[in-house]
């Protein structure tokens, strides 16, 4: 039998490994995907809740979903906007990115 | 140490690992597709949740559509693609101490709550949980709202998403 | 209960018992049963594959009124085997600058994509891999890493050709899912469940009678998921060479190509699956279970050839119509479609079989003729804009 | 077909916006479709009032088909709608005016979208004011119907319209200040503004008692002065003419129609529904005064269009005078309220104010047909044209014989009345106003003389200028005003008798 | 068909006509002046019907010939509309009738139907004549349906008005006719004399039809109803003039009728408003007769006849009341007043229509001393002789424009008697018609009407000793019979005076059967007349009209006593006159030998000037300068105008003084520059890197929550 504290820790490891690649890696695209790493963990923790908590009570699966649905909106718009950006600026480091600054 | 147990441990071992690769590879190409495998992962550890729709879902939204899409963005984006700068910022081991640190909160956290090891009851044989869930979506006294929310935050993604990347030449 | 009417339970119990006789753990045996039960199923496949191609080039003789194969054994029966054997002893070739994981890794997918989705198809009312409650999804889930397995190809080809195939493949594939899951979702709505086994249950009238336009456009939609004229944008031989898998040779491509011909067999069948019936065929399917599987072949094959029959009749047409045709016809019509039906549905609920039957058929027929009367003026509008355009010319002289 | 009856007035009232708001989704450069459009919209009310005519009961005092909805409960003000014989020949007339006004401007082909919606706007404007049975709704649609009116004359108008329109605006609205103060005042009195509730409590209060720290009669007295004034801009009476001028000459065809047809019987019709009820006793100490500005209105009013060499202007002098004898029988009713006089009186100002609507348009209108031909309203500039246009001559006298008053058509059997009932009670008032009658006449003549007679005008009769005559789209429009002018003329008793149970029942 | 109905139907065929050829048949003329034609024949025929009734029934002045409908709702009760037919309805319908047909008739040849169209026609001008081969004939009246269409409105105004039973339908017909003279006297638009002719007449009867309007609304205040039969009758008349009226101490009675009376003043062309008669003459020739003799200014008289009760109320036979005296001083003195122009004037319709205006005094003196039944009988008579006089002139006219045309000298005014002479061979039939109808209006004795009607006129005056009246009235038929004469010799007799003259000719039939059939009439009619006592014929034929009119009034007025000295005086100024005439012009060659061209007559006593002066020139300054200059554009305006400066005045004081330097000095710009201090020490932290960014929020978080982890929950 599997304890919930294995899965909430697989969810904690996922997510510092996100958290991590959005630290750390300077193209965007790879920070995006360090977010999905993130996002993951999350619903992870929501379905395991769901799984150790009262199991007709569909509100853990039903989060998940709409994470989903924030996910793949974040990605759509998040993927246009560094093409968009990549069209302008030709690079999509994220460094670089810095005209907004003082 | 049951069968179930041994099956969670190769998941979770794979799934991690291939978390690590994807923040580390400097190819991103293939970062998006060990991000697939780990989203894989993450499928089959709802299916160990007896999240049969989630983890169907997660393939087919997540690998079926924002792999992709991560796939496309980079090849699109294809000059940073085999570049041979660094691909971590100098200041990287911040991250890593911020990222470590943070896990440990959460470890410390959670191992003080007392829900923290407990185990899952078995789920009633009748129950439904696909129906249910399509219940508790659209129900109006369940989560309608949120999900029409959420539908309507997808439609302003999608119009944004085409707007943004729609080339104006 | 005999082997007759529960084939699969009998062998599985059999075989447990004699590993459990090797002293072997319970769950281990199972396990291992669950296997050779998989194993067993892919070679059968497998096989079927090498007789598909048998089938799909003597069918396409005679659509161009050629012979087909016919020298190597009664009715060229013998010719696959043979371009097998010449497939494996080919040079296994792979272009500088690919990358060479990815590379050998596509096909692989490829051929699992279509595989995996045999884990969800009921043979029979008691012969199916598993009966899980969200089988529709599954059928996607798996076109997904069909998807992958394509994109990874094209990309790790490093040619242009092949990731130019391998953008369009996903292009098409990414967007036509969408009206066949809408489409998948005609007979959910009215079986009340994802299960593929309640739903070809629940079929005492063919969902075709019942939504025809719902099994047209499924039948559309999984002609481009295929990538199968005329959505071969893929591989458009005019364009592109051969398309994504222009690097690819010998089994790499072998592959690929039983991939795409035994997907294009389970697509039939899943057709028949969820609009004709399935297995049943007038309670035949009660009295064996093999009967109940020949019927689900044969039926498959029926869609099968109509898969055929449209590939070699109608011609390949461009990637941006195609586009268009979907994102502006096809996924409306089959979102408006899932409208129509779910309302007639509640609807007609508690009405007699036959009106049920006749309004859920009336309210198909409407609807496209609706959307058909809606394209025609669209294209008039446009026709007009061109010849508009052209009018100053012809009036000069 | 029981909701159209419930909802008559309210059907009538709000169509034309409805039609407007759907107006806003057609495309604008579809000209044909919008004027149509228009056209067939303000044609519903027509037909709704058609059978509002006919489903009502004369016989039957007070108001018919009352519809009362919450509006605005903290100062309980509601929604409350209703005619009598007064307001539906009013309504009547509204809705009769507004398709012809349409119609009239169908030569309009700058920014027509707006346009007709604009007029569209403007008729539930009007017909609000008509209907209105509490005072906070008719302030309301009294000020709504200005708003359309400024932008047509600012934005279609011809040369002088900035002037034109913002003298409009400003006057209108100042009345309007005073009509605002006495709403408010009566509404704080009673703390309702259902004007059937306030006939009687108003009336009821007995003159000694201290309202606001002031004796009754004086609050009394200034909020009828409030109103009085406020309407007299928009009758409007001497001294407070000289926006109206400008406004007519100014404004596009059709709107001057509506002007002159509708908007000026706004204030005619405030005296009636407002200030004779609400204020008998004020009414009757004021009529002298009244008396006074009405006369001053036909006289100077008829002097003063007998003194023009605009074509426009004339006209737009002509209705001041008209509008004049409207309130010269208001007037005579306040003071003999209760009597025969009383009845005649009233019953001639409001026939006054439908047969005045019917020629005013018509005048407008006829005058806007040889504009739009001429681009010149300079009467120096016409004279012989009778010859290139024998129609539109004939329509012209036609219809400047009716506005003059000619026994036989509409304008006489209301002056007669007017006069019939001011005589024993404002003799010599009327004696004096018989001078404006008698220049009603001449400058009438003048306009045809100078229009129509004399030598054949070479100008205008070849070459560039030739002048063309009225179309048949002309003709539809004006042909039935000269047929109502005709049967009003014969037998006005069909309108007549309406008006005059309403009236007295009210007076 | 009962006779009421028939009475409703007389007026309608015109009307009916008038809406046909205005809106269906104005394309064709022949049609046109079918339907007017017809239609004028149905009213006549009707009204024969009507007439012929009308005599058959014994008292008819009891009970006349009546129906009345509801028309008008005052107040609670209702005004009712409706016809009578009492005597002098009946006498008057017959009259009317026929001139009208008459006159319907005349007008086609008048017009030239048949005629080939003008050369340079058009519409709004006379026809100046068509060049058919050669030489040039008269051209067809281009306007000839309009002519006709015009007519048939005139004669629905007038049957109306004959016909109506209350003052109200009477008054409608009454201005109709107001509005058909302006248009027909307006006929030929085109002219501009024409043009002020027709407003003159118009403004110049509206200014009596305003006082009408104001005596019928006094009335109906007083008496609540409009129709004769109810305000006639004894207590409502004796009401009415015991009512002080506190105008002039007349009673209401008589300021109503004396308001009324103004309002025939105008109609009738009395002085001081007949100015616009001879004007009118602008109008094609029928139309000067239909206005003068047939309809409108016997539609005056007769509204006056009508009106006689009022007019007399608390008249007991001597010692005439202040309105009976008014209206005899008007009628006298108009009579010779228009007698003396007429003598100076040379246009042959001219000088017909200030004898028209003197011959309506005459009836209005009658009245106003009384002479109920003489005016009446003056009116009818004169109504016949006037239509010939004018028809015949009409006719005179288009011969001597034949002539003008043959020789292309337009310079030549066809209607001036002094370019004419010896007509008389050129034309017999318009002659000796118009020699007739001259005789009866200069009342050649005993054998023509107007001899018969005018001698009772002062057989009345002699006998009630207004002898006043009596002298003037025989002094202005003097003067009538001397123009007469002079018209007529100066036309017909002696010599052509100019070519035109020469080659003027007889007119179509359908210009001379209207002439001999009112020559007919203005012989016979007066037979009908003749006092029993008068010596030798006297007695052969019942004096019917006496009797028949008489009896229109409660009580039948008495026919005055036969005596020698009017008679006598009467056969004097008629021969006497005509005598004095004929010597005078017998070989009078041109205007200069003619020694009556005494200015001041010529130039009709200075009046149009003096009007021109008094009222018009005034009216126009006031209206033009005073109301619309200074008072609305200049008084009203200005203070409006004030308005816009002075608020912006206020406006732009408030602006400067408080909004620009409290409100956006200190407030907004100060705030503005705070912000901007605070900002400007903060960029700093703005690095532009969304990593850093999270790592410092990071950061924060991770510290924060420890703090928040150790203080609160351990």
């Amino acid at each position: 039998m599997v304890p919930l504290s294995w899965y909430l820790m697989l969810a904690a490891a996922l997510f510092s490994i996100g958290l991590f690649g959005v630290l750390v890696r300077r193209n965007a695209v790879a920070i995006l995907l360090g977010v999905e790493l993130m996002l993951n963990a999350v619903n992870i923790n929501l379905v395991a809740f769901w799984r150790y908590g009262d199991v007709t009570s569909m509100a853990g699966q039903v989060f998940t979903v709409i994470v989903f649905v924030v996910a793949a909106a974040e990605v759509a718009v998040g993927l246009a906007l560094v093409i968009s950006v990549y069209r302008r600026r030709n690079t999509v480091v994220a460094d670089e990115l810095d005209m907004m600054k003082w | 140490m049951t069968g179930e147990q041994i099956i969670f441990l190769i998941t979770a071992g794979y799934t991690l690992g291939s978390g690590l690769m994807v923040v580390t590879t400097r190819n991103l190409v293939h970062a998006a597709l060990w991000l697939v495998a780990t989203l894989f992962g993450v499928a089959v550890t709802y299916a160990l949740l007896n999240a049969n729709f989630i983890a169907v879902v997660q393939i087919v939204v997540y690998i079926g559509a924002i792999a992709i899409l991560f796939i496309f963005a980079v090849m699109l984006t294809r000059k940073d693609l085999r570049d041979n700068t660094p691909q971590m910022n100098k200041n990287w081991w911040v991250g890593a101490l911020l990222a470590v640190l943070t896990f440990a909160g959460f470890a410390f956290l959670l191992q003080g709550w007392s829900g923290f090891s407990k185990t899952a009851a078995a789920i009633p044989s009748e129950f439904d949980a696909v129906g249910a869930l399509g219940e508790a979506l659209v129900s109006p006294n369940a989560y309608v709202l949120p999900f029409e929310v959420a539908s309507v935050l997808l439609l302003a993604a999608l119009v944004g998403a085409v707007y943004l990347a729609f080339n104006k030449k | 209960m005999n082997f007759w009417n529960d084939p699969l339970k009998v062998a599985a119990d059999w075989l447990e018992g004699i590993f459990a006789g090797w002293g072997m753990d319970a769950v281990l045996a199972h396990v291992l049963v669950a296997f050779l039960g998989v194993f067993l199923l892919i070679i059968i496949l497998m096989v079927l594959d090498i007789f598909l191609v048998w089938v799909e080039r003597k069918v396409v003789a005679r659509f161009q009124d050629r012979l087909g194969p016919n020298r190597v054994g009664p009715f060229g029966l013998i010719q696959p085997f043979a371009d097998i054997i010449k497939l494996m002893i080919k040079e296994d070739t792979t272009p500088g600058g690919a990358d060479k994981v990815v590379y050998n890794l596509a096909p692989i997918l490829s051929m699992a994509s279509v595989l995996i989705l045999w884990a969800v198809v009921p043979l029979a009312p008691v012969m199916l891999g598993v009966d899980l409650n969200v089988g529709v999804l599954f059928l996607i889930a798996a076109g997904a890493i069909g998807t992958l397995s394509i994109i990874m190809a094209g990309w790790s080809s490093n040619n242009k050709f092949a990731t130019i195939g391998g953008f369009r493949q996903v292009a098409v594939m990414v967007s036509f899912e969408i009206p066949m899951l809408a489409m998948l979702m005609i007979p959910v709505i009215f079986s009340g469940s994802m299960n593929m086994n309640t739903i070809i249950e629940s079929q005492n009238v063919w969902y075709f009678l019942i939504s025809p336009l719902g099994a047209l456009i499924f039948l559309i939609a999984a002609i481009a998921e295929l990538g199968r004229a005329p959505f071969d944008l893929a591989e458009g031989e005019s364009e592109l060479v051969a398309g994504f898998n222009i690097e690819y040779s010998g089994m790499k491509f072998g592959m690929f190509f039983a991939g795409e011909l035994l997907h294009a067999f389970t697509f039939g069948g899943f057709w028949a699956i969820l609009f004709f019936g399935g297995y049943r065929f007038f309670g035949l399917e009660q009295v064996s279970p093999f009967l109940a599987v020949l019927i689900l072949v044969i039926k498959a094959m029926v869609g099968y050839w109509v898969i055929m029959w449209v590939r070699y009749t109608v011609m390949r047409i461009r990637i941006d119509q195609m586009l268009a045709f979907n994102w502006k016809f096809l996924t409306p019509l089959a979102f408006v479609l899932v409208l129509v039906t779910a309302l007639a549905d509640a609807l007609l609920a508690s009405a007699p079989t036959w009106l049920y039957v006749s309004g859920m058929f009336l309210a198909n027929v409407l609807t496209g003729w609706a959307a058909l009367e809606i394209a025609r003026s669209a294209t008039h509008k446009e026709r007009e804009q061109l010849e508009g355009a052209k009018q100053p010319a012809e009036v000069s002289h | 077909m029981d909701f159209l009856n419930t909802h008559l007035l309210s059907l009538i009232l709000f169509l034309p916006t409805i039609a407007a708001l759907i107006m806003l989704f057609l495309p604008s450069n579809e000209t044909k479709l919008l004027r149509w459009f228009a056209l067939s919209a303000s044609l519903i009310p027509f037909v709704l009032t058609l059978v509002l005519w006919t489903n009502f009961d004369p016989n039957v005092t007070g108001f018919q088909f009352e519809e009362k909805y919450v509006w605005y409960e903290a100062i309980n003000s509601s929604f409350h709608l209703g005619v009598d014989g007064i307001s539906l020949s009013m309504v009547l007339l509204t809705t009769l005016l507004t398709p012809l006004a349409i119609l009239a401007s169908f030569s309009v082909t700058d920014r027509v979208k707006p346009y007709m919606m604009l007029f569209l706007f403007l008729e539930t404007g009007m017909l609000g004011v008509f209907m209105a049975l509490d005072l906070l709704i008719f302030f309301v649609f009294w000020e709504i119907g200005l708003v359309p009116m400024y932008f047509l004359i600012n934005q279609w108008g011809s040369a002088n319209r900035d002037y034109a329109s913002l003298k409009f605006m400003i006057y209108t609205m100042g009345g309007s200040l005073g009509l605002l103060l006495a709403v408010q005042l009566l509404g704080v009195l009673f703390g309702t503004y259902d004007l059937v509730i306030l006939y009687q409590r108003w009336n009821s209060l007995d003159a000694g008692s201290i309202l606001l720290g002031m004796p009754v009669h004086t609050v009394k007295t200034i909020a009828f002065w409030a109103f009085a004034i406020a309407f007299a801009v928009k009758v409007p009476l001497w001294p407070f003419h000289t926006w109206l001028p400008d406004a007519h000459t100014e404004a596009p065809t059709a709107g001057s129609m509506i002007l002159a047809g509708v908007l000026l019987k706004l204030g005619a019709y405030g005296f009636i529904r407002l200030v004779l009820p609400l204020y008998p006793l004020e009414a009757k100490i004021f009529a002298g005064a009244l008396a006074v500005l009405a006369v001053g209105t036909i006289v100077f009013g008829a002097f003063g269009s007998f003194g023009q060499t605009d074509f426009k202007r004339l006209v737009a002098y002509s209705s001041v005078n008209h509008m004049g004898f409207v309130v010269l029988g208001i007037a005579a009713a306040g003071l003999a309220s209760g009597t025969a006089d009383a009845h005649i009186a009233m019953s001639g100002a409001v026939l006054q104010m439908f047969n005045h609507g019917l020629s005013a348009a018509g005048m407008f209108f006829l005058v806007g047909v040889i504009y739009e031909r001429t681009h010149t309203r300079n009467l120096n500039d016409f004279g012989g044209l009778f010859p290139l246009v024998p129609i539109y001559g004939g329509i012209l006298i036609f219809t400047s014989m009716a506005s003059l008053g000619l026994p036989g058509l509409n304008g006489f059997v209301s002056e007669f009345m007017v006069v019939r009932g001011a005589y024993p009670v404002l003799t010599i008032y009327t004696v004096i106003a018989m001078l404006g009658l008698l220049f009603t006449g001449a400058y009438i003549l003048k306009g045809i003389k100078s229009v129509l007679h004399g030598p054949m005008n070479e100008h205008w009769a070849h070459g560039e200028h030739k002048l063309t005559e009225i179309n048949t789209r002309e003709l539809f429009v004006i042909v039935p005003l000269m047929a109502l002018m005709l049967i009003l003329g014969i037998w006005p008793a069909w309108l007549l008798e309406v008006i005059n149970k309403a009236v007295v029942a009210l007076f | 068909m009962t006779t009421e109905l028939l009475i409703w139907l007389i007026p309608l065929p015109p009307v009916l006509a008038f809406f046909l050829i205005v809106l269906f048949t104005n394309k064709s003329k022949a049609l046109s002046h079918t339907v007017g034609v017809g239609a004028a024949f149905l009213s006549f025929l009707a009204a024969m019907v009507v007439f012929f009734r009308a005599i058959a029934v014994e008292h008819l002045g009891e009970h006349p010939f009546e129906s009345a409908i509801n028309w008008l709702p005052t107040g609670n009760t209702w005004l009712k509309i409706g016809v009578l037919i009492d005597p002098l309805g009946a006498a008057v319908l017959f009259f009317v009738s026929i001139t009208i047909l008459m006159i319907f008739l005349y007008s086609v040849g008048y017009h030239n139907f048949g005629q080939p169209a003008g050369d340079h026609d058009h519409a709004g001008l006379p026809p100046h004549g068509a060049t058919v081969h050669g030489h040039t004939v008269p051209s067809v009246e281009p306007m000839y349906s309009r002519f006709f269409a015009f007519l048939g409105l005139f004669a629905f105004g007038m049957y109306v008005l004959v016909i109506s039973d209350n003052l109200l339908t009477m008054f409608v017909g009454w201005e109709i006719m107001g509005l058909c003279s302006y248009l027909l006297i307006g006929f030929w638009y085109g002219k501009p004399s024409a043009r002020n002719a027709a407003i003159k007449a118009f403004m110049t009867t509206r200014i009596g039809d305003v006082f009408m309007l104001l005596g019928i609304s006094f009335l109906y205040s007083v008496t609540g109803t409009l129709s004769f039969r109810e305000i006639f009758n004894e207590t409502t008349l004796h009401t009415l003039a015991s009512i002080p009226s506190g105008v002039l101490g007349l009673s209401a009675a008589g300021l109503i009728a004396v308001l009324l009376f103004i309002g025939t003043i105008g109609k009738s062309a009395q002085w001081p408003l007949h100015v616009w008669l001879p004007d009118a003459m602008e109008g094609p020739t029928p139309v000067s007769a239909m206005i003068h003799a047939a309809t409108m200014v016997s539609a005056g008289v007769y509204a006056v006849i009508r009106m006689f009760p009022l007019l007399t109320a608390g008249y007991e036979g001597h010692g005439l009341t202040p309105e009976m005296t008014f209206v005899a001083f008007i009628g006298t003195f108009t009579a010779i007043f228009a007698a003396t122009i007429a003598v100076a004037q040379n246009d042959i319709k001219r000088v017909l229509a200030y004898s028209t205006i003197s011959q309506l005094g005459f009836m209005i003196a009658a009245l106003g001393i009384g002479a109920y039944v003489a005016a009446a009988f003056h009116l009818i008579t004169h109504a016949f002789f006037k239509a010939l006089l004018f028809l015949g002139s009409g006719s005179v006219i288009h011969g001597m424009e034949h002539g003008v045309l043959h020789t292309g000298n337009h310079k030549v005014d066809p209607q001036d008697m002094f370019n004419m002479g010896g007509l008389r061979k050129k034309m017999p039939i318009t002659f000796w018609t118009f020699l007739i109808g001259g005789f009866a209006l200069s009342g050649f004795p005993l054998v023509t009407a107007g001899f018969w009607s005018k001698d009772e006129i002062l057989a009345d005056a002699w006998y009630h000793h207004h002898y006043l009246v009596f002298g003037t009235l025989a002094l202005a038929a003097f003067l009538t019979a001397f123009y007469t004469m002079r018209q007529i010799t100066l036309t017909f007799l002696g010599e052509p005076r100019t070519e035109e003259a020469k080659h003027a000719h007889e007119t179509p039939w359908t210009m001379t059967v209207p002439l001999m059939v009112l020559s007919f009439f203005a012989v016979t009619y007066g037979w009908v007349g003749i006092p029993e006592k008068f010596p030798l014929i006297g007695g052969i034929f019942p004096n019917w009209f006496h009797d028949f009119v008489g009896h229109t009034l409660a009580e039948v007025p008495k026919a005055p006593e036969f005596s020698w000295i009017p008679l006598l005086t009467s056969i004097v100024v008629a021969l006497g006159g005509l005598a004095a005439g004929y010597y005078t012009y017998r070989n009078v060659k041109s205007a200069e030998e003619d020694k009556l061209q005494i200015p001041v007559l010529k130039n009709k006593w200075y009046f149009d000037e003096l009007y021109e002066v008094v009222f018009i020139k005034p009216v126009t300054w006031f209206s033009e300068v005073f109301v619309s200059k200074w008072m609305d554009q200049g008084a009203i305006d200005s203070i409006l105008h004030a308005f816009g400066p002075s608020t912006g005045g206020v406006g732009s004081f408030i602006r400067d003084k408080f909004d620009v330097p409290f409100i956006n000095r200190f407030l907004g710009d100060g705030s503005a520059d705070a912000t901007w201090w605070v900002g400007e020490n903060l960029r700093p932290i703005q690095t532009g890197r969304i990593q850093q960014y999270l790592i410092l929020s990071l950061f924060v978080l991770l510290v924060v929550g420890g703090l928040l982890y150790f203080f609160l929950l351990a």
